[in-house]
């Protein structure tokens, strides 16, 4: 047992650090945002130059070979920054739907071009009606000669609309709500058929909605008819990276709120010396210590080889880091008052993410449902 | 003991809910159920309206045109505005600068200003906070000094809100300043032309522009334009802050908005059913519905005490109105968020057309996360609920 | 609208206050509780003096005619002295079913006894499986002669072992969980078949569990196979009461936090001076109010006549009352610390009956699904 | 980062487990199961199987008998023994006064008092807390002054937990009453036989005795009785607080007692169906379970920190399982008495047979009350959580 870090794992961490903090300032993640893409391809470039867009993917496919938990210590630096690029979309989701799903080939192909930063990848899974279930799925997938056509509109594609490739779950057999039957097809955005309307999400990233029409399927991820796995673990591998990002998110808020109160005066005094106001501070430590501990057993239960078990430890995760991440925010926001609520000041876009990042792959109280109904994790004596 | 209205007030209220139905804009009532903030044209040509039935000011006293209604009727008809969905009488005229001038002011200022508070002639915005003085309202720096016939104002107010759409500012200034905290600070009004003031928004984190930064530069108003004496403004604000027993309840307003959650649950697939079908969702709103009944009764409670007795006693309910109103109303807004899944996050100006266009996401999911973050506010503005519990704790528990 | 009391009411309560003030400190209570019985006959014939046995009957029946905000107004009053005679089992309980299930000649034969304090009853409801579900029954009545003989276990039957006349419910058709069939009978005490058992409640009163073998039924309370609409409404008056005894408890334990945090003295000044705890203790203030608010809608929900409605309402209470009888009453003792925690303080019997106030006729998670399954209190748009 | 135990402590972990059912007296593991505290007989016999077996103190060096485990060894050890469940080794001797006397003590004291600690020959209690120090601990009033060759103490000590049991008591008492606070405290051992101490039980609300007042009326004891330096005694009790680092987080008792209440609301009926088919009821239990496993990763912490290095240095994390352990377990009482319903309410004596001996109500429901009422006291002893939360602001929080 060692939650340190390994020295591989400082050095990469500092990396990042390094290049965040000369690039990643407030006001500088702004001009970004502000941009027409809404994110920075000279932050990309850059991300691709210290390794992290090829960092999970084999050595032989071009990848750094490097597991969850440093991609998850990625995402945590990530949230302190509070990063636009579509890192999370095209590295932690498109990644391990590729890596679990992907042929030889396919990873040849496209490994190289994503480490280099030409080949960006989006999840086009959900649908108006299929909420937080991965396999409620009405798009379909129909053979078309030696290959496949897609129709059907996603929508909330995170980066959909800066992504070269979509990774797109369709249906090939089966009713809306089957398990079976669902497929995993690379759609490439240029291709005939797919239309991509791009948006801002309320936490500053970029998301689309997207309406396929007979478009052809590129390639297809594994078996055409059991896609759900794949899905499902690259919906595991991403809520353990959410939850790193969610305490990186968190930390920062906390530490800004604690600044904040050193400071800021009322009545004569720091408003930090009020006793109800500090044991409201303590309370968020209390949750962010509980949700760092539950962000590495996230790993741990991410890399779960039954499926059952590790669809219940996910699920913890996803209660424990979203019940975290509201009480963090919320309160990160009414210590501080009303500056916290301006565009800005930042403490509101940690809130505003956390948000978002609670209801991504589910939210905490989908999760808890799904966990208590297959009976929690403590088994009956 | 009698807990319920008497037939005169049903039907009173019936009375109110036909005159809504009958004189409400369409459009502004569908604005306002779809979750969005009323633009200033709605909440004038609807002030008008009632303004014309002699129903725009209900706490004025019936030679300034108030309707002589009881306390009874007051949440009555504030109600049913809340719950129509209609805007209500705009508060920075009809329940705050109002009543003010009402209680200090002179005969000729109740003639100048009055009529057309009331009719919305011009719009009124509160010159209170500012940067360093937030929770510590007294503690507040901007200067009034008297050069002859004039007050020249110098200073910065901020979270002053729809002061883009005002006409007018009523300001609380420090006329002088080696008195204590509270005894140095006048009450004046400044038209919001004169030169010298500047209006900055202040973007809040949902992206909407309801506060500003309000410079006062070297502002020169007439000596005229204080209200009551000089040095005495905390009395007015006082009296003012004191005024509102029920503002923040909102009972009717958040029990539109579970109205909408319900239709809205009743509409959306959740694991391939309607959300309504979820007992986790449904216990959540229930909750809220039980808090809003007790918080309702606690209204009663208060306003029955207004009717027999008008000693000025504090009333420990009031002090839960404000603690619970803002807490159900943040609660039923995060419900509403959450009732849209991810279709809640599409960001952008959420008066303009939905941009769910594509019938990809459903409409009415736009927005929703905004006010849910724009909400946060309201357990920070108008004294916070930390503060509140300062106050009951000293005010009730002798702590 | 008028939340004052009316000037009979003021005079009733008074009469009790005084009452409760000389008889009633916490000593005496204790003699109370230890005597062989469990509680005081001298106490019980006060009650019969200054009338509150026979409170809510109609004058007709040798009742006086008081409604239900009076006997809610006792209940308070009763709560903050947390009484342990059988005055709820009797008057409350018992009264609702005798006045809305009894006859005529019935309730002239029973009420002057009761006004007299010479009839005590118990409702003997419960059984082993039907939790908090009125019409789970599997006692059963079948015809005998011209009358009933009841047979089944009866648990937690509230003051079971001093009441002279028990109320029954038993099943004379249909399933065990079926709404028809179930009828509600008198049976007396000391009938043949009748086994009683009593025993101390966690929170110092008395209870039993009656056995039942082809007991014989001195009355039936109206149509046999209709009992379960005068148990709802039995129910529903007994939640207004409880609501009231709640609020009287809750009262009185904030009041004896406050007094031990202006004079307990912990790092050189009174506990009371630390905001956290001032905070606290006007979170329970904020709590008590709005369960006084609640208790007022009670008597109003208690007294609808539709039976939805009348279920709706009276589930809002119960969820609101044990929501806040929960928050007040562990934080009455956790504002106290170490010396709550005795036997010998009056704060932890609060407590403890307000837990046990919060079960009776279903607890707030209980009336929470209840009110969450019947569509909430807001009707949808 | 390597977040899972070594195959070596996973073999450990089963040769705990295998001991244990082995030698636990099944009569014992039933009486704890039902919820019931462990009676001395029980406790002393089950620390004596341990300590033969070499594992009754675990935290002690070697050379007093300690079995020599690393943290996550003894976390193991620990963590077995509550989910067998199994009474734990007496924490008084040997988590409080035995590594107190390793610290301080001279070599005869070690000799003396620890091999009797170890095998429970002697039952030790603690004389710390007084009527007016609790939370302020430092601020206790209990004198100790030397007369020739012995210490004669005079004061009171309160909250002594099975005193009734107890053959010593290490008490806290103050050598100098003119120094500052913490500064004239000396640490002293007393045979409870001695004269002059008075035990009077004190019955807390659900009717145990289980705690204790302890009167010291000129109780004179041996010079060679004080452990450490004269008015340093508040250096041990700093290191007999400090030393105690997962205590109160009892995360394998609160995983035994999850476990209990799955089993009762598999057999429990609630609106005609087993207990377990309540979304609400599962929404409850699943909270608790997902907020154990946090609590579970966050004890790990801690334990690999204290494998890595023992600096001492504070973490944060350390805060946590004092709030959270004790909200966990106060949880899953409150939650085992809602499964048992009004069958909780039956009152008497916990251990002694149960009173729903009719079959009307289930057995296993009594006491669970009882054990709620009682377990309100997690949150107030060992350091309450409100000083706990002090103790975070100051310590890490910078406020």
């Amino acid at each position: 047992m060692d939650f340190d870090l390994t020295e591989d794992q400082s050095l990469l961490v500092d990396s990042v650090r390094k290049l965040l903090s000369d690039k990643y300032g407030f006001e500088q993640r702004k001009a970004y945002m502000a941009s027409e893409r809404g994110w920075s391809p000279e932050l990309w470039a850059a991300f691709a130059d210290i390794g992290v867009l090829g960092l999970p993917f084999a050595e032989e496919d071009g990848g750094f070979g490097a597991g969850l938990t440093d991609t998850c210590l990625i995402a945590e630096q990530f949230g302190r920054s509070l990063v636009v690029e579509p890192w999370f979309s095209t590295v932690v989701i498109g990644g391990a739907a590729l890596r679990h799903g992907g042929s030889a080939a396919l990873r040849q192909e496209l490994v190289p071009l994503i480490a280099a930063g030409e080949v960006r990848l989006a999840l086009a899974q959900q649908e108006r009606q299929s909420r937080y279930d991965l396999f409620d799925v009405a798009t379909t997938a129909k053979k078309s000669g030696s290959g496949w056509v897609i129709s059907g509109n996603k929508g909330m594609v995170i980066h959909g609309d800066s992504a070269t490739h979509l990774i797109v779950s369709a249906r090939v057999a089966g009713g809306q709500r089957d398990k079976a039957g669902i497929g995993l097809f690379v759609v490439e955005a240029g291709a005939p058929g797919v239309t991509i309307r791009g948006f801002r999400t309320v936490d500053g990233q970029r998301a689309a909605e997207i309406i396929l029409d007979n478009a052809p399927a590129a390639h297809v991820l594994g078996d055409a008819e059991a896609g759900l796995p794949v899905l499902e673990k690259v919906a595991a591998e991403s809520i353990a990276a959410l939850a790193f990002e969610a305490v990186g998110c968190m930390d920062v808020a906390h530490a800004m709120t604690l600044d904040y109160m050193k400071t800021r005066e009322q009545f004569g005094r720091p408003i930090g010396s009020f006793q109800a106001l500090q044991h409201r501070a303590a309370d968020m430590l209390v949750a962010i210590e509980q949700a760092r501990s539950m962000s590495f057993y996230a790993v741990q239960a991410a890399e779960e080889t039954d499926p059952d078990e590790r669809r219940r430890g996910i699920s913890a995760v996803k209660v424990q880091i979203g019940r975290a991440s509201r009480l963090v925010g919320q309160q990160s926001i009414q210590l501080h008052g009303g500056i916290a609520m301006t565009m800005e000041y930042a403490c509101g876009h940690y809130f505003k993410r956390l948000t978002v990042n609670d209801g991504l792959f589910g939210n905490a109280d989908f999760h808890l449902r799904a966990l208590a109904d297959e009976g929690g994790l403590v088994r009956a004596a | 003991m009698d807990l319920n209205f008497s037939p005169e007030e049903l039907a009173f209220r019936q009375e109110v809910r036909d005159f809504i139905d009958a004189n409400l804009p369409p459009a502004t009532r569908q604005h306002l159920i779809e979750g969005k903030g009323p633009t200033k044209e709605m909440v004038v040509e609807w002030q008008r309206i009632l303004n014309k039935r002699g129903w725009a000011v209900p706490e004025w006293p019936v030679e300034w045109g108030g309707p002589g209604w009881s306390a009874a009727q007051r949440y009555i008809f504030r109600e049913e505005l809340q719950m129509a969905p209609a805007p209500s009488p705009l508060g920075f005229n009809v329940n705050m600068c109002g009543p003010v001038v009402i209680q200090f002011g002179t005969e000729e200022q109740k003639k100048r200003f009055l009529p057309r508070m009331a009719n919305l002639d011009d719009w009124w915005c509160q010159g209170f906070s500012e940067p360093g003085a937030g929770s510590d309202l007294a503690g507040l720096k901007t200067r009034a000094v008297r050069e002859g016939d004039e007050w020249v104002i110098n200073g910065q107010k901020t979270w002053t809100t729809l002061a883009q759409h005002a006409d007018w500012i009523f300001v609380l200034a420090r006329t002088n300043p080696t008195a204590k905290k509270q005894e140095g600070i006048s009450f004046i009004l400044c038209d919001m032309k004169t030169p010298g003031i500047t209006v900055r928004p202040i973007i809040t984190i949902e992206g909407g522009h309801e506060v500003n930064e309000v410079f006062f530069d070297n502002v020169r108003v007439p000596a005229e334009n204080l209200v009551g004496e000089e040095n005495k403004g905390w009395d007015c604000a006082k009296f003012l802050l004191g005024n509102e027993r029920f503002g923040q309840a909102r009972v009717g307003a958040s029990r539109e908005r579970i109205r909408r959650l319900k239709v809205i649950a009743a509409q959306t697939l959740d694991g391939g059913e309607p959300l309504m079908a979820d007992p986790e969702f449904r216990r959540q709103m229930t909750e809220i519905e039980v808090e809003l009944k007790a918080l309702e009764m606690t209204v009663m409670r208060v306003i029955a005490q207004d009717m027999k007795r008008r000693d000025g006693k504090p009333n420990p309910a009031t002090s839960v109105l404000k603690i619970k109103g803002t807490e159900i109303q943040q609660g039923v807004s995060e419900l509403l968020m959450k009732a849209a899944g991810p279709y809640a996050w599409v960001d952008g100006d959420p008066d303009a057309e939905g941009t769910n266009q594509w019938d990809v996401a459903p409409d009415w999911a736009y927005g929703l996360a905004g006010t849910y973050f724009n909400w946060r506010k309201q357990s920070i503005y108008g004294g916070s609920n930390e503060i509140q519990r300062n106050i009951m704790a000293k005010a009730f528990l002798g702590l």
